[in-house]
């Protein structure tokens, strides 16, 4: 029964207690309850406020985050980003949303409407369904599923082929293109994902959200101090999935414009942007959930409200990718797909591997917790930074042939220095 | 849950899986056709969530609702545009007698199998129980299968290498 | 050390050896040659050692109001000099001289250019089409004698191509 | 078997994000890669060769400016060397170093924009274009200083400089020298060794030495591919022959080898600004020519090193106040003449990065 977790679990704290908003809820209900309405009604009241919060949550926080980005990014670019409009630039965002619903909306003469009309709408549902099983606190979870970590990666498949109708009903070869790139793109990084956080399901053996996060407050142990090269090829992984430089293949505005959204105006670009920043809450919250702890932070949660823990891991680590947005340059679509076949893959299964075995040398032989975490957490980071540096050296992107030669000073003219370049194996060097 | 809810549930998943299956195959454009197809596979999600099997729903969104269609969109743009629509084909008059032999034999065992009430709730737990009954009873079947998908997959690769 | 300029006279002098009775006319600033044996003349510098002209570096024409003329300015950069040849084509409604992209492929662009603007055709040029202005374009504008397009429209866009009115030949 | 796909044509501009202008390149896809490459051109003909045979040779400078917008002063130098050819004047010692200074402040603020896009190009989200567009900004300061205007400078005169530099200049661009060496250093620590940057342009858009050669190329395309030639050393104009500085050479000719060279010649663009503060003498900074100069019937071809490479002026004159032929070398249009060879079998994403290095300004490429 999917919401039996509000009357199992821990008792319910009084309702005005707001280090769990879980708790307000749950007095609602019981007063509901206690009232003698019909049975459903809970239900009804507990699914529409969770998705109403989620929904204003996440529409205020992206308000929040477009300011807040392009003031950082400007920071990072020697500007001072927007200022204006109100205190610091704040109702940048604002007027922002205004112009961009008082906008035309153009649909392109051969599109096909259908899909056209509805990919905006659609490609809105997997970034905010996501959120539904994901915790903000202890109770604050709309549906805490048991295949938790499965349905977020079901979910995330869904949005290839939102993005596959957009580009494809807009009629735009810019749009094919990119809906073509992503759809290759995911595909080859779900697999990425998985094993990512396949390996911290090894762990916590569980696929429940609140499980996991029940794991690594039971250890005093977030789950990135075991499984580092899981958390760094999730990292990659989302941020393929939410279009981010350096990965941004699929709207490379250097390369095809906007790619798949290229035609869309308006609120309807509107709401891509939007999907694609509440995505990003969404992996970033995944993050924060399955390696960095969820809610808890080492008692701290006893005295402050569990939610602003979480918010607060949230917005640090989504800053994460708006640093990787302002610093990093793009990878070429070939490079990233073989990153992800050739690099991660391997390392990933090794990984997953090297999880099972720990996990079962642990319970087979009923090793302390405390003697045998800290065990595996120095082994994996070594492990990791051997793997990383290692299958970096077997494929040969550190060797020195490959590092750039600074260029020849010469004070003659006349000469020819050219050499032809080095073949690299399996590199993407052209027949000129 | 109320029993009502249950058969309202079951009612409307049912009408969006046989409805978006028979747009499958009326519409003529082949990509409106793979969205149908992936509403059709949704479909299919909720009722295995009507059913209880978590596991066994979200395992449908993810293959076939979100894999599946990836690579008929590909097989579809791989292909000349001249058959990207779903033209009218000389093998539609044998394939009727052969749909409605189908149909007859489905509708007939439907009718006459004698189908038994389930007795108990639904699985409290339903990954874990696939999970060791494909490493244990069903081993078998399971490692055929990984072998036979591997053999594709290398099948696939040697097929299209060029040298 | 600046580049040296060989001198029209020297270059004549130089053909002259390997390629009698292709010189028409020599000036310590230039030399001209016979259209016919521009592209044996070329090959000629470009590969004979004390030439050494294996870089073009500007392909231009000029017009002469009774000719054409198209100048070539050829550089060595291991003997770093500097020579310029000259063709003159007198039929000046369709001046014709051969192409150098055989020679040097740095010419396609510039013989584009050149025939677009000049209307001089380069024979032998494989891809001899209008590059700035339009296929379409009425004249050739930095001819002389064009002051206006035919049908006393003043230059500039008024319509763009392919508009009811306009002959439907684009940008391609 | 192979697998092919329908060729599929994309148009890359007129209006793209990093055509750099209104340049078009037409590419015929299989898939990603390319398979052919046509460039369309002419979307910013204003048909300048015309314009300039009827105006006066002093009114021909701005267009000079014109041309190639993000390097105007090196446009007016290898005009107004042309002019000064063609009718035999001397130009004073003090507007000979003045011109010097100008090119190179010019030259590190074009590669600088350069670098910026071509980064850009590489899928950086404008980061490393603003850091560059702050050290250009400087140089416009200084530009500004001496003549009022930042881009279209009309600064170079037939006969030396239109004006003296204010008293500020000097100690300002000192301190522009002083500062440069260490924000260049700063990017390079930031941008050389950027394994992204690395991947993405390091075998990209290979332009062997003998190809670059017989297609005309010239600049830091030219001296990327490994030839060792720059018209300030080889045919020195100004007084360059008085200054001190290394050609920097790539050895791969690929689009990284680019992009180092022309972040090392911002470096020695520093160094002949040094030397040239130093060295600038006292007295007159232009010479004074008739209103409507007539140089006598003759016809010369001037040429510098241009930040974009070889810019020549071929201008002919039959002894009246305008020229009777006044013809452009633009680098960047015939440093176009490879890009097919440059780009095809590549991705999409590679030919952009391959047009970023090649550094076009379609101001001069279509003139």
């Amino acid at each position: 029964m999917p919401f039996d977790w509000l009357r199992a679990g821990p008792p319910l704290a009084e309702w005005w207690d707001l280090r769990d908003l879980g708790n307000a809820v749950g007095g609602l209900l019981g007063w509901i309850d206690d009232r003698g309405g019909p049975s459903w009604l809970p239900y009804v009241v507990s699914g529409l406020i969770g998705i109403v919060g989620i929904l204003l949550w996440s529409v205020f926080s992206q308000l929040f985050f477009v300011w807040a980005e392009r003031r950082l990014v400007a920071r990072i670019q020697v500007r001072l980003g927007p200022n204006r409009a109100g205190p610091l630039g704040l109702l940048q965002p604002v007027a922002d949303a205004l112009k961009v619903l008082t906008k035309e909306m153009i649909t392109p003469r051969n599109a096909d409407r259908l899909l056209f009309w509805a990919s905006p709408i659609l490609v809105m549902v997997p970034a905010l369904v996501v959120f539904a099983v994901l915790p903000f606190g202890e109770r604050m979870v709309l549906a805490d599923l048991n295949v938790g970590v499965l349905f977020v990666i079901a979910i995330g498949s869904i949005n290839t082929i939102v993005v596959f109708m957009a580009g494809w009903s807009s009629s735009n070869k810019f749009s094919l293109l990119g809906a073509m790139r992503t759809v290759a793109m995911l595909i080859s990084y779900e697999l990425v994902q998985v094993l990512a956080l396949l390996a911290v399901v090894v762990f916590t053996n569980s696929m429940r959200m609140g499980a996991i996060v029940g794991w690594q407050d039971d250890f005093n142990t977030w789950i990135v101090f075991v499984q580092p090269l899981a958390l760094l090829a999730y990292i990659f992984a989302g941020a393929v999935e939410i279009n981010r430089t350096p990965t941004d293949i699929a709207e490379a505005e250097s390369e095809i414009v906007a790619g798949y959204h290229t035609e869309y105006g308006g609120i309807r670009w509107g709401m891509f942007q939007l999907a694609e920043y509440v995505a990003g809450f969404a992996i970033a919250a995944i993050v924060v959930t399955m390696y960095l702890g969820g809610w808890t932070l080492w008692g701290l949660e006893e005295w402050v409200p569990g939610w602003l823990i979480f918010l607060g891991k949230l917005y640090g680590f989504f800053f994460v990718f708006i640093w990787m947005r302002g610093t990093l340059p793009r990878l070429r679509v070939d490079q990233l797909m073989g990153f992800a076949w050739k690099y991660l893959l391997p390392l990933l299964l090794v990984n997953v591997l090297l999880a099972g075995l720990e996990v079962l040398i642990w319970q087979e032989n009923g090793f302390a917790a405390e003697a045998v975490l800290p065990a595996f957490a120095v082994a994996n980071w070594a492990l990791a930074v051997v793997l990383v540096v290692g299958w970096g050296q077997v494929l040969g992107h550190l060797r020195p042939e490959h590092r750039a030669k600074r260029p020849v000073l010469v004070k003659e003219v006349g000469a020819i220095l050219y050499e032809p370049y080095p073949l690299r194996p399996g590199g993407s060097v052209p027949e000129a | 849950m109320d029993d009502s809810g249950s058969v309202v549930a079951f009612w409307t998943l049912a009408a969006l899986t046989v409805g978006s299956a028979l747009m499958v195959v009326a519409v003529r454009n082949l990509v409106h056709a793979v969205v149908y197809l992936i509403l059709s596979f949704v479909g299919v999600a909720g009722i295995f969530v009507l059913l209880s099997a978590d596991f066994l729903a979200v395992a449908q969104v993810l293959i076939y609702a979100g894999a599946i269609p990836v690579l008929i969109i590909f097989a579809i743009m791989l292909t000349p545009r001249a058959a990207r629509d779903n033209a009218e084909t000389s093998l539609g008059l044998p394939a009727l007698p052969l749909v409605g032999a189908l149909l007859a034999t489905i509708i007939s065992i439907a009718v006459v199998t004698d189908w038994p009430e389930a007795t108990r709730g639904g699985f409290e737990e339903t990954t874990s129980v696939i999970g060791e009954a494909l490493l244990s009873t069903y081993v078998l079947p399971f490692e055929i299968a990984s072998v036979l998908l591997l053999a594709a997959m290398l099948g696939a690769i040697i097929l299209v290498r060029e040298d | 050390m600046p580049t040296r300029f060989l001198s029209g006279l020297e270059l004549a002098q130089r053909i002259e050896q390997k390629l009698p009775q292709t010189v028409v006319e020599a000036l310590p600033e230039w030399v001209e040659v016979q259209p016919e044996k521009l592209v044996d003349v070329c090959t000629f510098l470009r590969d004979d050692p004390d030439a050494d002209f294996r870089f073009l570096a500007s392909l231009t024409g000029v017009d002469r109001l009774d000719h054409f003329e198209a100048v070539y300015h050829l550089q060595s950069f291991r003997l770093n000099q500097l020579g310029v040849l000259k063709v003159k084509s007198w039929d000046h409604d369709d001046p014709e001289v051969p192409s150098v992209a055989p020679v040097w492929p740095g010419a396609v662009l510039q013989e584009r250019e050149t025939y677009d603007l000049m209307g001089i055709r380069f024979a032998g040029h494989a891809g001899l089409r209008r590059i700035f202005l339009w296929e379409g374009f009425p004249g050739h504008p930095l001819r002389k004698d064009w002051l206006s397009m035919p049908g006393q429209r003043m230059p500039g866009l008024h319509r763009f191509p392919g508009e009811p009115g306009e002959p439907d030949v684009g940008r391609g | 078997m192979a697998m092919k796909t329908e060729p599929f044509v994309v148009n890359i501009g007129p209006q793209h994000p990093s055509t750099h202008g209104v340049f078009r390149m037409k590419l015929t896809l299989d898939g990603e890669r390319i398979i052919d490459v046509d460039m369309i051109l002419g979307y910013l003909h204003r048909s300048m060769e015309k314009l300039a045979e009827e105006r006066t040779y002093t009114q021909n400078i701005p267009f000079t400016d014109r041309a190639d917008y993000l390097a105007a002063m090196t446009g007016n130098l290898a005009y107004c060397l042309a002019a000064e050819k063609l009718a035999g004047v001397e130009v004073p010692e003090r507007a000979q170093w003045l011109r010097v200074i100008m090119s190179e402040l010019q030259r590190i603020a074009s590669h600088a924009l350069a670098i910026g896009t071509f980064i850009n190009d590489c899928g950086a989200w404008h980061t490393p274009l603003m850091y560059m567009l702050r050290e250009r900004e400087k140089v416009l300061d200084l530009f500004e200083m001496a003549c009022g205007a930042r881009l279209t400078v009309n600064y170079m005169r037939i006969g030396g400089v239109a004006f003296d530099v204010p008293d500020g200049f000097v100690p300002a661009c000192r301190a522009l020298v002083k500062e440069m060496p260490d924000r260049i250093a700063e990017y390079e620590g930031l941008l050389l060794e950027n394994e992204i940057l690395v991947a993405r342009a390091r075998g990209v858009g290979i332009l062997p030495a003998d190809m670059a050669i017989a297609y005309s190329i010239s600049g830091p395309m030219l001296r990327g591919s490994g030839v060792a030639w720059d018209l300030r050393k080889a045919d020195p104009y100004a007084v360059y022959d008085q200054v001190d500085f290394d050609i920097p050479v790539g050895t791969n000719g690929d689009s990284y080898d680019r992009f180092l060279v022309r972040m090392e010649e911002m470096r020695q663009s520093v160094r002949i600004l040094e030397q040239g503060l130093d060295a600038l003498p006292g007295g007159p900074v232009n010479v004074d020519i008739p209103v409507a100069l007539m140089p006598p019937p003759g016809e010369t071809y001037a040429r510098i090193e241009s930040p974009r490479g070889e810019l020549g002026f071929y201008v002919v004159s039959d002894g009246g106040p305008a020229p009777f032929r006044f013809h452009i070398r633009a680098a960047s249009y015939i440093n176009l003449s490879a890009l097919r060879e440059m780009t095809v079998g590549l991705t999409v994403a590679d030919a952009i990065v391959v047009l970023g290095s090649v550094d076009i300004v379609m101001g001069e490429v279509d003139r």
